[in-house]
């Protein structure tokens, strides 16, 4: 793949990216990164000599022309993030994929490795870096600064718009005009969801309504916050009434000011990762950031039916999980297959069933009512009134309205965003 | 008769007792290892209590009653299975390698005195101490900087390189009571040195070996934090199991740790098993 | 010195040599173990080094079987140089002082290990080693480990293990040091009568002289890694050529004095006082040369003043200023007007002591029993002190 | 020897080729293992030490240019963590000494045939993996976990109580971490110790208590040196604990090491990081190797 990978020309369309205000990147200035230790004289060898080629439209084709369908496709998710079942052995199942395979003939290598953006970007760097292949043709990746790096580096595939209809025809509208991807060249949404906040009403005594109440003394040292810093310097940013699309770094400070005073005030338990619903879910936390899928997933666990989830009256976040191909992919075609596929009505459905995020398809909503309504067994269909009737799978107009994306950061803006926010978190 | 049967047997103990001096120190000691060893098991009893936990949901955290339905389908994740497999791949290779060259570094050391030794020496402790993290992080900024592609190949190295210091200093204390004349012997009885090494050095120090093998398969097995640097997109088992935390660590962990304990135990039971029964066999022996 | 006593052992006919060591140097460093060593051991011979430790015995020793190699020098086996053979291509075996027994196989199989390395194989293998371990008497102890023998019976087994290969050569590295007093005695006999019965060359090291006496044929005193004096153990000890020979073969009263020249076929030494004492004529000695005299206590008898001597003996008059009981005999500490304290040991024949404390007595012996000693500028100094007190040999 | 003195002009030296095999031969032997550790621990330091002098982020690409701001950089914005590291991992050093060394003695000198027995029940739980066993901590210590849920009940801890999320787990979390590297040195060096010494002091007049504080202790202090040594340098350098069983205002150095690795991909700053801290420790083991030596450590 690296053979091929070298003869690739480079592309960059530089608007793609709001407020981008570098010069174009060649790839020869993309590697330099790899040759920075080439000082100490023993790395001699290492990648530097990558072509440098201009830019050029005619990468879409470059791509596609030569791939053909390997009946084998490599897909990185986050972790239970899709449908799963149980075989008769007691073996996990993913049945959607399986159907997938049934109907394309396509094989899918299924792993759950991200956790989080920044690390599985910081994973994946290197070896994007080296020319080399990641292993993986599809990643989910969420809009914010690793996107935009990924786009910034060239790291991803240009998808090739006639291999994907059902995208086309059955997605969101609001999905085809995306800030951080315009043109759909490079991403499908996969799911989105919402920044907000989880409380467990048992505890807390009462209903959360607002961001502030993140700040309660009440809940001192039962407060979950995230470790990521782009949810919880975007929430802040809401929490305080700016828009963060609009947000300049004198908001940001005050935003960082704000969360301060909540850390150094005792009331913040720990700045979580993924696992702040686990300690949600456990009581270590009363209420907390959360993301609007897991307190769902969460409150199918038993004994733990009670946990809500609430979009604060100043606003949460909306953000998008993207299906992208990274470069060096070795099996192009069945992905963006793949990517496409979903976007048909009745593996959404199945998807949204399961998933409980955002669908990008608001055409599986009609498909899940139908198999309500001739669903026999009481309780399934319960749960599939729930899920077609739930504001966060099918968010009505004025729910979008009231969230903000993340704010879109170019490199030297995400430094100083870095520093600010994580001298709040990291402590 | 009864009655009188009760009162001896009553007698008994109070007279040792008495004969005895009681002293508070003679039970604070051993109450208090004992102490500790309930310490060191309870995350133990844990692990193993929830691995029968009938849990629903992605979290096994509380406890809903027991069941052993997960000892029916312990490798029923594929991805966690395959962490597994890939571990014990990993931590074999690494096992096999580092048992090699740290016993050639302890007979080195053993043997001669050679320049360089200190510094080698110095290596190793540098190498034991070192924390991981830096350790790790120095490995992959080699690893990127060299465009060594990351994964099992480099688990491996990494692996083999952390091992290497842990089995030439097990393999070194075996030989330090090792007769350098035992050696010399089998070389005057006509034996060349390769011989001389399989036929006498090798069996007389295997004991040291195989406990250097075992440490180095223990550490690679458990390792996290080197392993996470430059595992790439390879999982292990640490590796899984702590991405797993994020969410809720599945009971199949449960159960496979407790296989990975009660493997232990079986081991150690072996040996000790093993060691008693040559013993009485070596009585007999001699016996004969 | 070295040159003229190595010679004094009497020369074996170069073809009867089965080893020999030219200008043998071995270097540690700077420090030097053994300095340019020259000995032939013959064929057939039980051959022991003696010296203190440290004295580069052990080290040759192991040039011979080829654990060290030389830093100079060319080790000769049967008249064949293998200075660049290692020890598992040379025809010689070790008893080594810790005996080297492999622990981890039994008797048996230690004493076959030799064998096998050399294809001997199957009923071959257990007849040789049958017979090694009759010739060590431990007939019935093949199915033992090491760590299951007496320390007497370990070292039979590193002994029938060296044997049974037939070497041309046997070399004992202190094998019997480890031994109680009782255990060593016998097996010491027991070490003789074996050679007599294989007829294999033994080279053996130990410092303790009573035993290489016991067992030589020849010994080599070596000190500093230079041999001091070779010859038959009569020679060496009643003859020695050094002040460490000397003082290190058992106890020597040793005064200082100067060469005379001969008369009525003596050889005179006139001591610093003046008293003239007679000894064996010595041409190789010049006249007025600084010389040493010597005579062992046990040669020495104790008389009172008034007793008057026979003619022709060397007499000291001597004071009394000790008395030892030691049970097969008294030794008795004198001074005398000479200088030094002389010793002397009196069989105990059931009279007491001879003289009581502070008495003046004379002391006597043959002019034959007087050694003489060059003082010259070669003259080592003894590694070791020399033991004030030695048993009767 | 007339002969001999004729045979050569000069004295015989053995073969060059002989000599050269038997110096080369240490060489031979440590070559695969020294040579691994060279390519994979001594050069990645200094590719580390490189690295941490180098500028620039990672989409522009890092250049090397001598950049010291790194370290004066990386000290000022993380001295508090390097401050944690120091308090929690000497503090779980502190605790698991007090926990080792009275079992460590107990079962050395009073466990009789038990002993061995003993410890192995001891090293047992290390048979699990580290990460279950802290996750196991986290666990047990939930704020409504086993341990706390019942004494929440019972009224006899107040509703806001917690240890979980504070330094007190992380401290506990690493003495139970590493406690096999105090305890097993300092038993072998306890075990070493001759009985004849204790009885000798014993019959000299001192007590039980005079017996442990003037033989006993000090003859196995090597043994706590190195236990000392070998628990508090992973323990400083560790995040997994800190990470689960931590809270706000308890993050390590560790941890901000591996995220500006890992996640904000700084390897510059890391790398200054890393090596502050690597060169910390070093001259910390250097004192003690000074002090100490090394014997009681490679020994173990």
């Amino acid at each position: 793949m690296s053979d091929t990978d070298r003869d690739r020309p480079s592309y960059l369309d530089p608007s793609f990216l709001r407020g981008l205000t570098q010069a174009r990147f060649s790839r020869r200035t993309a590697l330099k990164g790899a040759g920075m230790l080439s000082a100490a004289g023993f790395l001699a060898a290492c990648g530097i000599g990558g072509k440098t080629s201009a830019p050029t439209s005619a990468h879409v084709n470059w791509v596609w022309d030569k791939a053909t369908k390997a009946g084998t496709l490599d897909f990185a998710n986050w972790p239970l993030y899709i449908d799963t079942g149980t075989d008769a052995a007691g073996n996990t199942t993913y049945p959607s994929l399986e159907q997938f395979t049934k109907d394309t003939g396509i094989k899918v290598n299924y792993s759950e490795p991200i956790q989080d953006d920044a690390s599985f970007f910081a994973k994946i760097a290197p070896t994007l870096q080296q020319g080399a292949s990641t292993g993986y043709d599809i990643i989910v990746i969420t809009n914010g600064i690793q996107m935009s790096n990924l786009q910034l580096k060239h790291w991803l595939v240009e998808l090739d718009p006639s291999k994907m209809p059902n995208f086309f025809k059955n997605a969101a509208p609001r999905l085809l005009t995306r800030s951080f991807d315009v043109g759909n060249k490079f991403t499908m949404p996969w799911q989105s969801g919402f920044t907000g906040i989880g409380y467990n009403p048992s505890r807390t005594g009462r209903d959360i309504t607002s961001f502030q109440d993140l700040f309660d003394p009440a809940f001192k040292g039962k407060v979950g916050m995230f470790a990521g810093n782009q949810d919880t310097g975007n929430l802040a940013l809401v929490g305080i009434g700016v828009k963060p699309e609009k947000s300049t770094p004198a908001d940001w400070q005050r935003a960082a000011d704000k969360l301060k005073q909540q850390r150094d005030g005792g009331i913040v338990r720990k700045y979580y990762d993924q696992s702040y619903i686990k300690a949600l879910a456990a009581g270590d936390t009363w209420i907390s950031m959360a993301w609007s899928g897991d307190i769902f997933q969460a409150n199918l666990s038993a004994g733990n039916n009670d946990l809500k989830f609430v979009i604060p009256v100043e606003g949460g976040l909306i953000w998008t999980d993207n299906m992208c191909i990274p470069v060096g992919a070795a099996h192009p075609v069945d992905a963006i297959t793949y990517m496409d596929y979903v976007y048909q009505p009745e593996v959404a459905a199945t998807l949204a069933e399961y998933i409980d995020y955002i669908t990008p398809v608001p055409g599986a909503k009609a498909i899940i009512e139908q198999q309500a309504a001739t669903e026999p067994d009481k309780d399934t269909k319960a749960a599939l009134l729930g899920t077609s009737e739930s504001p966060l799978v099918f968010p009505p107009a004025g729910e979008l309205a009231q969230t903000s994306y993340y704010r879109d950061l170019t490199t030297s803006e995400a430094t100083q965003w870095n520093a600010i926010f994580n001298s709040v978190i990291i402590t | 008769m009864a009655g009188q049967a009760a009162l001896t047997i009553q007698a008994k103990p109070q007279a040792r007792v008495r004969a005895r001096r009681f002293r508070v120190g003679a039970w604070m000691l051993p109450g208090y290892t004992h102490l500790v060893i309930l310490w060191l098991f309870m995350p133990i009893f844990v692990m193993i209590l929830f691995a029968f936990n009938d849990t629903h949901g992605k979290y096994n955290l509380q406890w809903t009653g027991f069941t052993l339905k997960w000892f029916e389908h312990p490798f029923a994740i594929p991805t966690l299975t395959s962490a597994l497999v890939s571990s014990l791949s990993t931590a074999t290779l690494g096992m096999l390698i580092s048992t090699v060259l740290g016993t050639l570094i302890a007979l080195a050391f053993h043997r001669y005195a050679f320049r360089g030794r200190t510094i080698l020496d110095s290596i190793l402790i540098m190498n034991i101490a070192a924390s991981e993290v830096v350790i790790g992080s120095a490995l992959l900024t080699l690893f990127i900087a060299g465009n060594v592609p990351l994964g099992f190949l480099t688990i491996v190295l990494a692996q083999v390189m952390f091992s290497i210091p842990f089995v030439a200093v097990t393999v070194r204390a075996r030989l330090a009571g090792f007769d350098p004349a035992l050696e010399e012997a089998a070389e005057d009885l006509g034996a060349s040195p390769i011989e001389t090494f399989m036929l006498v050095t090798l069996p007389i120090i295997f004991p040291g070996v195989i406990a250097a093998a075992l440490l180095a398969f223990a550490i690679c097995l458990d390792d996290y934090v080197i392993t996470s640097f430059v595992a790439g997109n390879t999982q292990t088992f640490p590796l899984w199991v702590y991405g797993a935390t994020r969410l809720g660590v599945p009971p199949q962990v449960n159960v496979i740790g407790t296989f990975i304990f009660l493997g232990g135990c079986l081991i150690s039971v072996t040996f000790a098993a093993f060691r008693t029964w040559r013993n009485s066999q070596l009585a007999r022996e001699a016996q004969a | 010195m070295t040159e003229r006593q190595a010679d004094g052992g009497g020369s074996a006919a170069p073809g009867d040599a089965v080893v020999s060591l030219e200008q043998v140097v071995k270097s540690f460093g700077s420090v030097i173990a053994v300095d340019h060593l020259d000995l032939e051991i013959r064929r057939g011979e039980f051959f022991s080094m003696l010296g203190p430790s440290g004295c580069g015995k052990t080290t040759t020793l192991r040039i011979i079987g080829g654990f060290e190699e030389p830093t100079e020098g060319t080790v000769k086996l049967d008249g064949r140089d293998v200075t660049d053979l290692p020890a598992y291509k040379r025809d010689v075996n070790t008893v080594f002082q810790s005996y080297g027994l492999f622990p981890h196989l039994n008797v048996f199989d230690n004493v076959a290990f030799g064998l096998r390395r050399r294809k001997v194989t199957g009923k071959e293998v257990e007849r040789r080693v049958g017979e090694a371990l009759e010739l060590v008497n431990l007939t019935r102890m093949g199915r033992r480990r090491p760590s299951q023998l007496s320390g007497g019976q370990q070292q039979r087994v590193a002994l029938a293990r060296a044997l049974v290969n037939h070497p041309q050569v046997l070399l004992l590295d202190e094998p019997l040091g480890a031994l109680d007093l009782k255990l060593r005695k016998q097996m010491q006999l027991e070490l003789k009568r074996i050679q007599d019965e294989v007829g294999i060359t033994f080279i053996f090291v130990t410092h303790d002289q009573e035993e290489a006496m016991t067992i030589s044929d020849r010994i080599a005193v070596m000190n500093h890694g230079r041999i001091e004096q070779l010859g038959r153990p009569e020679e060496v000890y009643e003859r020695p050529s050094t002040t460490f020979v000397a003082e290190f073969l058992g106890a020597s009263n040793l005064l200082h004095g100067k060469y005379a020249g001969v008369e009525n076929g003596w050889g005179v030494v006139e001591l610093d006082t003046g008293k003239r004492l007679l000894v064996k004529a010595d041409p190789e000695l010049a006249v007025a040369e600084q010389v040493k005299v010597g005579v062992r206590p046990e040669k020495i008898t104790v008389h009172s003043r008034a007793q008057s001597l026979e003619p022709g003996v060397n007499t000291l008059e001597a004071t009394l200023t000790s008395a030892v009981f030691v049970g097969v005999s008294y030794q008795y500490f004198f001074a005398t007007k000479e200088g030094g304290g002389l010793s002397a040991f009196d069989r105990n024949a059931g009279g007491g002591p001879v003289a009581a404390q502070g008495e003046a007595v004379s002391l006597a012996w043959r002019p034959e029993h007087t050694f003489v000693i060059p003082v010259g500028t070669g003259e080592t100094q003894p590694a070791a002190e020399a033991p004030l007190v030695g048993e009767p040999a | 020897m007339q002969a001999v003195a004729a045979a050569g002009a000069g004295p015989r030296k053995p073969a060059l080729r002989v000599r050269f095999a038997r110096a080369a031969a240490p060489y031979l032997l440590i070559l695969p293992g020294g040579g691994w550790l060279f390519l994979f621990f001594l050069l990645p330091i200094l590719a580390l030490a490189v690295t941490s002098l180098e500028s620039g982020d990672f989409i522009a690409g890092f250049n090397f240019d001598w950049n010291v701001g790194n370290y004066t950089f990386g000290l000022q914005l993380y001295s508090s963590q390097f401050l944690h590291s120091i308090e929690y991992g000497g503090a779980a050093t502190i605790v698991a000494f007090l926990v080792a060394y009275p079992a460590a003695y107990w079962i050395a000198f009073h466990a009789g045939p038990r002993k061995a027995a003993y410890l192995l029940i001891v090293l047992l739980p290390f048979f699990v993996s580290f990460v279950i066993r802290t996750l196991s901590w986290e666990t047990l210590l939930a704020d409504y976990g086993p341990l706390f849920k019942p004494l929440k009940d019972a009224g006899l801890l107040p509703g806001d109580f917690r240890v979980l999320a504070t330094p007190v787990a992380v401290t506990g979390g690493l003495a139970y971490t590493f406690f096999p590297f105090m305890m097993l040195p300092i038993f072998a060096s306890l075990e070493k110790i001759d009985r004849r010494l204790v009885e000798a002091a014993e019959d000299l007049f001192a007590n039980r208590f005079e017996v442990f504080r003037r033989v006993i202790f000090p003859l196995s202090l090597p043994g706590v040196f190195a236990g000392v040594l070998l628990t508090g340098i992973p323990a400083v350098a560790d995040y997994v604990n800190q990470d689960l069983l931590g809270g706000v205002g308890t993050t390590m150095i560790g941890r901000v090491i591996e995220e500006q690795f890992e996640v904000d991909i700084n390897y510059p700053l890391a790398a200054s990081l890393a090596f502050i801290f690597m060169v910390g420790l070093l001259a910390m083991l250097l004192a003690y190797q000074r002090i100490f030596g090394t014997k009681e450590i490679l020994s173990d």
